[in-house]
């Protein structure tokens, strides 16, 4: 074990570099990858290093990147394709959802898709429309991806040499506003395999499960509750398809109480997915409803905003006093009130 | 909205010479010499020839049978070919084997032609597999549905192809209306600026569904590749020599360092655009009827009739006269059929395992988790089974 | 009230006419919906009645189609954009998500999106690959759009007529196999809203909660149930998004017990947001948690094995078995049973 | 991968004379005749070349004070438009009220002479808001992150037009970089389908971030259109005169009924691609400087220097000497500096119910809860607030 302190992004540019040394059919594509280094600066160097056949400038089309991501993977190729910001990928949605996720299926086997799929994602840079997303729950609802996101340097290294050797095609979600964060990492770490969960810091009174940027934020709210005297199960996903709920479960049946966390819009969001799952796996422990703690049913907003939306510290404890019936925001709603149905004429009596 | 005839072209727009239709075979039969095609055929022979009616007619007859085979309710869907198997046995005659195939949901014929067990397309389109063919031994990619979607993943290969230094090609198949879409212009862009040893073969058959070529393109479809720097030829798509002949040529350049060529194919599809399609309501039998007088197999008849010398020889020494090809031919297509019918009675529906195979490649243990409650739920009644798995 | 017998495609047709008579700026656009009147034909006679003007067929390009769609609302246009199956909506999945749903957004108002998007959806007609998806969780997590789903003819005539009054974009879904159903249709029946839920079954013992095609499938689950003693409550959401929450909590408030049905794949399905979300408002009304019946985490199976996919009649009633604690096909699993956390090696102790 | 010359076109592809590069000044300020141009440039004056000078120079300023009150902080981002002032006020010098412009983010001078306020810029480039602007106002579309996205809703919008028989145009901008978009090129599809009055709009400005325009595209831009069966033209992209007369005529062409046009402007990007860019990692500083040399306001105002007669007379019957022409020109950009300082100081940030606020035309229940929720968070703070609202 010989950590080195470097930061997130440097962590994930040694992981690639890894990969690209230990396996010739590894090749990176993407919009500015190579002579500039990504707009993040992720390659930085790996063209150089590997030459432009290995790291690819590819045309501005992501469809195209994409389809051709498929094409090189059809022979015997194991493309790392970037992304360049979160709100960029939609456009190649369709070779995403119609070709990566299901040629191996179509093919019954025959045709493995071990592409990785790249994207910096999520908020609080300050910076302009489309450029702060958080698409998981797509990724997440389309059978045949596997989804995962690092938090810290380390995992962001283990992370990606994962997903590029596994046969599968993984969507790796860069938590962009985390890549100056610096942490040790250990380069000569085995692979790990991408599936399993972390309990990141341990506690008794409520599981509060988060991934990728918002781990972190959880564990200053963890630090927060202590003071306080309440003591916060941190559960780091990494995978978040699928979902390590073996650990999720271990430790809400000793708390009772989930809070689970993300940028993303809360509707169909991950969350949903986690309070629906683990209440019907662990109904009869739970003392709450799990509570979520969201980005709100909104497109991103302008940077001037994005700190009301993109939940914080004080949101995440104010989830956590939700799940534990202390004192919170929402002390005022009567949650015996009559429901209020739509009235047939569409108004709402609300 | 009326539409303005683009025959003149307005100031400004550069005045290209309009492709010329390549055409080497006419309708008639006769031979006629194109100086871009005709280097490209000197091999041909009787014997060639022959063979070439003879790959047409028994694909005429796979989807002659297909199409029964889905009234009879055999099939869940079919989309005839008939009337494209020039387009689709010049091509893929003209491909080696190490050469990688793109295919769309139409190129039933190409398929035969690498291998294909005509009950694996039987399977797939009567729904049991979406994996007609293995690609790794046929070197035919799984077709494609997703309009367009295969020119990229053919650029891709190809991309990979030239990075292993290798001679062989990749060869995409799609239809006029796909040219619209986003991915195959995409394509040509990629394939450009690598430079790669691939082939776009589009198979203007005229119609996409109810829509004519005009509504998808103004201009002659192999005008476009030119302005994204790739060389395109425009052939009698009802003549399999043009086609053989251009496909050679275009994957000559592309082993030669050459890169990309676009074909655009003329042909019709004289069927409906499926099984399930009703084409007289959007198209005239007069239409329809014109171009039945280019039928791609007539014309090869015609010319071999013609041309026959009475000295020509079949492959086993036989003589080789028109009524020994029709002959040959419809024995061919005969074989072809029996087999077919006879294998269809032995194929058997997929079970529910296969629901959950090769979803992932890689062990999933939530997926593992819903097989096992559907194993718990079906073991509940006295069909299906699912067995019990590891995962 | 005038109501006459017909099928719920010509229920839409119907619609999309009493649209194109009522409001000049209506288009319909589409791959083949001209000429052809549309594969499935819900546009016969428009083109002829209306003109190539008003029902206009599109080249084949769906980003071309939504892209130009906002050009058109951006005219002051209402175009009702036909997608010709589920599987081929993902081409356009950047305009939508990036344009459609955030323009009005993006433009504070400015610039309402007025699109309707009418999408044939869901299996259970034999269909090959790409003809049978359920992407209704993509449209559910994308904030800015609606989403609606009729399961009847009469739904399909009122909720086509809201979708195109309404000033903001509605993604339509089709449960294109009920197409031929037939049922009594009012075509003098006043513009309804879109958002309130319906009650189409009365019962005691369970809430059933479904939409689109599988409303029939739960009413046939619901008469099934009855006949063994148990009542259930039929709810068809029309509305998907938003979801009338009211309704469905009025009714879990009486039953306690929740089943959602759908055709989509169960993770990040819509299924998990209404469990979370009524877990989350009836948490002390609820004895069992809310169970899910779905698609599995499959791409759409070949036809031959569909049947096993789209929940029918059976998994219906063992799902409602399930959360009334009654026997079930998971009977032999033990839910005290310690969970399984993933090894960290990755290998599943389970 | 090395890529191979595409300058010889290789057998089969049709010989289309390259468009010629239109420039109507020179680098030095020499007017050239231009036959296709020409005609457009009529009624150019003294005082009308004084104009497009002025608004150059303005464009130049406000892109220079956004670049430093980015670097002051001030800002989020800027892109910066150095070295595109001739493409962007000579195109957008040629349209009228009516017409509808669908930008990307990089046309903040065009949006200028649209009407909109400076500070909506800084509004919109400091994240405050993304509305620069009401388009209902400006006619001018909100501004277009995503690549390539807003040509087909210029299209769209021309469908509008023609059907409602309006003499309007709409012009879509996008870039170099923007071509290998499937979007771009549905467009062009959907343009030519529908014989649409639009004008496409491309500023080659040799770089998309740092890739250079040759990874894009292996020929000119503007030969691409011609095989979608829409006339293109190459015009020198700094010279503001040819820019004007381009637009002029496609404008024209779009109002006659004559179709979609597209305008290769072909110019440079002086700056990085924004203000979060290192050029000097990906291009040469020579050639900068080559362009440099190139400069659009540089050469209007060499020609201005001379032919100005000095008989010439401003708006206001001044003298017209090029000093008067530089003092006016600096004062309208003093002024308009002055006022975007000022207006600065008055900027407030947006409150928190500006993030529910049109999200939905119509009432949403759900959302209308959240909103609640938040602001009973947020009255637990002191700080901002959400008012109590009745959705
Ligand atoms: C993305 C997508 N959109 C729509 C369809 C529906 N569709 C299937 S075939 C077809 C027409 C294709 O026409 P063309 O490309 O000319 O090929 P052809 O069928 O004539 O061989 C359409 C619209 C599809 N399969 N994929
Ligand atoms: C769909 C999409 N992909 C990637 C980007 C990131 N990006 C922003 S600008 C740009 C380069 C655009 O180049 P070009 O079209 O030449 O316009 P220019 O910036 O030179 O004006 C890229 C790749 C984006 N905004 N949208
Ligand atoms: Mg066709
Ligand atoms: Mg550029």
């Amino acid at each position: 074990m010989s950590a080195q302190e470097t930061t997130f992004g440097k962590a994930i540019t040694a992981g690639l570099r890894a990969a690209l040394a230990e396996d010739e059919k590894v090749v990176l594509m993407g919009e500015d990858i190579g002579t500039l280094g990504g707009v993040f600066r992720i390659t930085d160097g790996l063209m150089q290093e590997f030459g432009p056949d290995r790291v690819v400038d590819t045309p501005l089309a992501e469809s195209g990147i994409m389809g051709t991501a498929v094409g090189l993977a059809y022979r015997g190729y194991r493309p790392v394709v970037e992304i360049q910001f979160d709100g960029f990928v939609y456009p190649s949605f369709d070779q995403i959802v119609s070709q990566v996720a299901k040629t191996y299926y179509r093919t019954r086997g025959a045709v493995p898709m071990p592409v990785t799929i790249r994207i910096p994602f999520g908020g609080g840079i300050g910076s302009p429309e489309h450029h702060s997303e958080s698409p998981e729950a797509y990724f997440v609802h389309t059978a045949g991806l596997r989804v995962v996101s690092p938090s810290t340097p380390q995992e962001g290294y283990d992370l990606i040499r994962a997903a590029i050797a596994s046969n599968d095609p993984v969507v790796y979600l860069e938590p962009k506003r985390r890549y100056h964060d610096r942490g040790p990492v250990d380069l000569s770490a085995p692979l790990r395999p991408m599936g399993p969960a972390a309990v990141v810091a341990e506690g008794t009174d409520v599981t509060l499960v988060a991934y990728g940027p918002l781990v972190k934020t959880c564990l200053q709210a963890a630090d927060a509750a202590a003071a306080d005297g309440i003591s916060i199960d941190v559960i780091d996903l990494r995978s978040l398809s699928p979902v390590d709920y073996g650990l999720i479960e271990a430790s809400v049946r000793r708390t009772g109480r989930l809070v689970i966390a993300h940028e993303a819009s809360r509707t169909g969001g991950l969350g949903a997915e986690i309070a629906a799952t683990v209440t019907e796996r662990c109904f009869h422990w739970l003392e709450h409803a799990p509570v979520r703690v969201t980005g709100f049913d909104i497109p991103y907003p302008p940077a001037k905003l994005e700190h009301h939306h993109v939940p914080d510290l004080d949101r995440i404890l104010d989830g956590v006093d939700r799940a534990l019936g202390r004192p919170n925001s929402l002390d005022s709603i009567d949650p015996f009130a009559p429901p209020t149905p739509l009235a047939a004429d569409g108004t709402e009596r609300g | 909205m009326g539409t303005v005839s683009l025959n003149t072209p307005p100031t400004g727009m550069p005045h290209v010479p309009e492709p010329d239709l390549h055409q080497v075979l006419t309708p008639e039969g006769h031979r006629r010499p194109d100086h871009d095609l005709d280097p490209w055929l000197e091999d041909v022979t009787a014997t060639m020839l022959a063979g070439l009616h003879r790959d047409m007619t028994v694909i005429r007859r796979l989807d002659t049978e297909c199409t029964h085979l889905q009234r009879q309710g055999e099939l869940a869907l079919w989309p005839p070919l008939l009337g494209q198997e020039a387009s689709q046995v010049g091509s893929a005659a003209a491909l080696q084997r190490e050469d990688y195939v793109f295919p769309s949901y139409r190129e039933n014929g190409v398929a035969y032609l690498r291998g294909v067990d005509p009950l694996g397309l039987v399977r797939l389109w009567r729904g049991s597999t979406y994996a007609g063919w293995n690609p790794a031994e046929t070197n035919l990619a799984a077709q494609q549905i997703i309009i367009g979607a295969q020119s990229l993943h053919a650029v891709g290969y190809a991309m990979g192809l030239r990075r292993d230094h290798s001679e062989a090609a990749a060869i995409s198949y799609f239809g006029d209306g796909a040219t619209s879409q986003g991915d195959v212009n995409e394509a040509m862009v990629f394939a450009a600026s690598y430079h790669v040893p691939v082939v776009f073969f589009c198979q203007n058959n005229h119609w996409a569904i109810s829509e004519p070529v005009t509504l998808q393109a103004k201009r002659h479809i192999a005008d476009r590749p030119w302005g994204f720097g790739i060389p395109a030829m425009r052939v009698d798509g009802n003549d399999v020599l043009a086609v053989l002949a251009a496909t050679r040529r275009a994957l000559e350049r592309a082993r030669n360092g050459g890169g990309p060529t676009f074909i655009e194919a003329v042909t019709y599809r004289m069927g409906p655009h499926t099984t399930a399609d009703d084409p007289t309501r959007y198209r005239s039998k007069d239409e329809v009827e014109a171009w039945r007088a280019k039928d791609p197999i007539d014309r090869v008849e015609a010319h071999l009739a013609a041309t026959l010398t009475g000295s020509d020889r079949d492959a086993r020494g036989g003589a080789l006269t028109i009524e020994a090809v029709r002959e040959a031919s419809a024995a061919a297509a005969d074989e072809m059929a029996a087999a077919l019918r006879t294998g269809l009675a032995g194929l058997v529906d997929p079970g529910p395992e296969a629901l959950f195979e090769h979803v992932y490649a890689e062990p999933h243990h939530e997926l593992a988790r819903q097989r096992e409650h559907y194993r718990l739920y079906l073991a509940q009644f006295d069909g299906e089974q699912l067995e019990a798995g590891t995962r």
